[in-house]
């Protein structure tokens, strides 16, 4: 294993982190609740004025009939003028914004790039919210079928229980981890824990998907300033955290295109680049945001990253393994189930909370000595993944 | 919205027509510009059973604009006998229970109706087999 | 002026072009669109696989209710698994994404990246193709009041004539030339050239905006195949061009908010930084393939360049600066305004052309001795612009 | 659509509250939390006069969704006698004509309505000012 502690000029650092609450901002404007992310992540650093911002989105055009969110975010938060653009890879933007900023910092044109991931659900209502949700499947060949990604990873799920024989609550660990893991998180939408006996009793949404299967879509805003280390101001407050590999992979966009569905491979194969890229093997990771968007997406997510074998996903769930203080811990501050899922800014949000345990700001939520982490956040069910590993840096 | 799209995609939505690959021979629906088993160009048309079987199923609970009147409906991965995997509705159920490996037949239903200008989309669905 | 023939591993070139006939192509999906400009990008090289697809797109979410067109359109393609996002600036989506694929390339962590513009106008129809289009401007604050870019390019040139007192004829030049020029191109949308008392006697459709002034939108799709010089494939069949400049910059997103509104100021600053990365002086650009969606863009785009003092853009299209043999050649093919307007595919189309001509491939609509071009795209009226500067490599 | 954004905007839209830097003194319309001029924090509410006067001006013909009852229509950069600028339909006109640095003011109307849901929008307009 490499040592990543001996820095270069063109390491990429994360000197800035904010977050908003995840939830209904009904009295609050795509821009305003951006701001307050940006805020957050530019701290003491308002006298650092980033080269590029990119921003992270996928309903805006849909719900907020807007789009050059670029150019309306970067001037509302004061910094008229800037390289910006908005990065959509449907639920993977916010990891492919992140993908993007990694390029342009090594590649030196840029010093320093501030990456914000921004949804703004409840500018819609009913069945439009469907509707955008459903612009992430092949509007030609599944959309028009009444499909939409709930409904996808319901198809999944039953495929997966039947292949393997698995019992009618294996998936059920998911949500109660992520539940238990959301009620220390100030910015989560669900902070009540849930019980057993509440996952065999809610309703189904998609058969045999049920309410907790899903995560609930909310709005929210995160965003991380990023920056070349020969670039980095003195003085930070808080411990810096380096982003030692970046990756970005794809697959079919329609499900029922690929060869064997229960195989992810757009996840798989941005696992495997990235950590060819840290030099590091699983066993070196502490834990691992995944997109638990759906509870079968972090079962499949955890079989393509490695961490069990085929089928065998849902037993990671089941002995604990992914807990706070499990083998590989998950959605350490309640994922997209119990902090709420929010879109495109999803990615964003991930490698925020991974910065916060690497700074060991963690809280109650703290994974313990945690050094490596990986974030995997991914666009439809499973059609582009985009995955991160950062490193602690030692003081 | 999006009529030319509608118009344009007819004759794969009533009749599933897709494409059979002229250098591996691979059946491709839906339609594909270049055949994704072997690289090659693959555009002879070819005329599929309209039989399969079901993948996978599911019941959708809250639709999407355009599909309200339908909920709940099943939809479904089919996989034809042929090979391809398509996404479509089952239609026709009666009381029968789905089941993964129920044999299904295409039919031609209207997929969904456009609100505001009235439009009807028309395309395959799948029912339970009637005869294999 | 820097000899820029002294090549290293590092720089950027275009090995591959690929652009449809720009028009209403009703029979064509979004998807097949973009696979018949990647095919011919890739003419001879199809055994060069891209690290990474870029799609420049502003309309699929309104119009195709489409998502995720990176997935889409690199699995049609033949290109499953690959690297892939799809970036959003409005009309200078295109632009943007080239300016991507440029720091990628320059990061040394992609070699070779596929650029592609599409835009597939004619999948909505009436005024939800106006609501798309008003999406790039400030939804709650202009949009609500039923502003669409025309009508703000139309408060732009009803400003403009007052503050500079231009006779009413003053942009017919504009489209003249851009008409012209289009005659001999089978890519463009209107190939019958116009004459001056055909402007005077236009409809209007937004007073003082005529029909001439706007740029009729439609589909289309450029590719570009861009590579590290260190990973170009020997043998290619035509002469490379290196793009030896990329910038993008920012304003306002909402027209009201700019302090000098015929002052261009995201237009003027990506010249400047274009300008200063190629060590380049205007004098030495032999051709400028701006975005003349509306003549009195063009007009404010020459001024913010510099090839015009303010208030005098307009005054080039008079004397014939801007033809084939003026001194600074624009729209070279058409532009917008007579090739046709593609959205966010217009910064590829752009640079497809300006490709072209550094090649001595234009045939009739050759710039002779054409050595340097430069390319500007734009979001909303000015609100966000990418300029690149390209140069030929001498055989 | 979009039915909590308007009820969000509708100080803005009714009554053209904006805010004042409380740094610089520069008035702020459309309203911010940072002010442009000096990049302080820009909070405390100022109420605009609603005099201003036409800084260009035109008419629309082919109106976008929700706004084809109104087309054509006349739509105009107003300058507000406190500074800021702003986008808004004129109105009341009657026969009169529209001129640069014709003086203006707000009225409250309806600016659209959103078809399938029935949702009315109101906000301001600009007519021809009655008295300076
Ligand atoms: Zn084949
Ligand atoms: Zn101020």
């Amino acid at each position: 294993m490499t040592n990543h502690q001996h820095g270069s000029g063109d390491d990429v650092v994360i000197i800035g982190v904010g977050m908003t609450p995840v939830g209904e901002h009904w009295d609050t404007s795509i821009r305003e609740l951006a701001l307050q992310a940006i805020k957050m992540a530019r701290g003491g650093l308002a006298a650092l004025i980033p080269d590029a911002i990119y921003v992270a989105n996928m309903l805006a055009p849909a719900l907020s009939s807007q789009t050059q969110l670029g150019a309306l975010i970067s001037d509302f938060a004061g910094l008229r003028g800037v390289e910006t653009l908005t990065i959509e890879a449907a639920g993977a933007s916010g990891g492919s914004a992140i993908r993007q900023a990694f390029m342009a910092l090594k590649s030196g044109l840029a010093k320093c790039v501030l990456v914000i991931g921004v949804e703004k659900v409840t500018d819609g209502v009913g069945t439009d919210v469907d509707s955008a949700l459903a612009t992430s499947t092949d509007a030609d060949y599944e959309a028009i079928h009444g499909i939409t990604p709930t409904s996808q990873a319901a198809l999944l799920m039953r495929r997966y229980f039947y292949e393997n024989d698995a019992p009618k609550d294996a998936l059920a660990g998911f949500s109660i981890t992520a539940h238990q893991n959301a009620i220390t998180n100030p910015n989560a939408m669900f902070r009540q824990g849930m019980q057993p006996v509440q996952y065999l009793n809610a309703p189904m949404i998609s058969a045999p998907l049920n309410m907790f299967d899903a995560a609930p879509l909310a709005d929210g805003s995160a965003a991380l300033l990023i920056a070349r280390a020969d670039a980095v101001p003195s003085g930070l407050s808080a411990p810096m955290v380096r982003i030692i590999a970046s990756s970005l992979a794809s697959t079919t966009l329609a499900l029922h295109d690929r060869p064997d569905m229960l195989h992810m491979s757009a996840l798989e194969s941005s696992v495997q680049q990235a950590l060819e890229m840290s030099d590091l093997r699983l066993e070196d990771l502490d834990l691992f945001e995944l997109h638990d968007q759906y509870s079968i997406l972090a079962a499949l997510a955890l079989e393509a990253a490695g961490f069990a074998p085929r089928g065998k996903g849902w037993e990671l769930a089941r002995n604990g393994e992914i807990s706070q203080s499990g083998s590989i811990p998950i959605s350490t501050f309640g994922g997209s189930k119990a902090r709420g899922d929010t879109g495109g800014a999803t990615g964003v949000y991930q490698v925020a909370e991974i910065t916060r345990q690497l700074q060991g700001l963690a809280g109650e939520n703290q994974v313990a000595d945690a050094r490596y982490g990986m974030a995997q956040c991914i666009g439809g069910v499973g059609s582009t993944a985009a995955t991160h590993i950062l490193a602690r840096i030692e003081p | 919205m999006e009529i030319s799209r509608h118009w344009r995609l007819a004759k794969q939505r009533y009749a599933l027509v897709g494409e059979v690959c002229p250098n591996c021979e691979h059946k491709i629906f839906p339609p594909r510009d270049i055949c994704p088993d072997c690289g090659e160009e693959a555009q002879d048309l070819y005329q599929f059973s309209g039989r399969g079987e079901v993948y996978s199923y599911t019941q959708v609970q809250q639709a999407p604009t355009g599909f309200e009147e339908y909920a709940p409906y099943t939809v479904a991965l089919i996989k034809l006998e042929e090979g391809p995997m398509l996404t479509a509705q089952l239609t026709d159920m009666g009381k029968r229970p789905v089941s993964i490996g129920m044999p299904v037949e295409m039919v031609t239903r209207k997929l969904r109706s456009d609100g505001e200008r009235g439009m009807l989309i028309y395309g395959y669905k799948f029912r339970p087999a009637i005869a294999s």
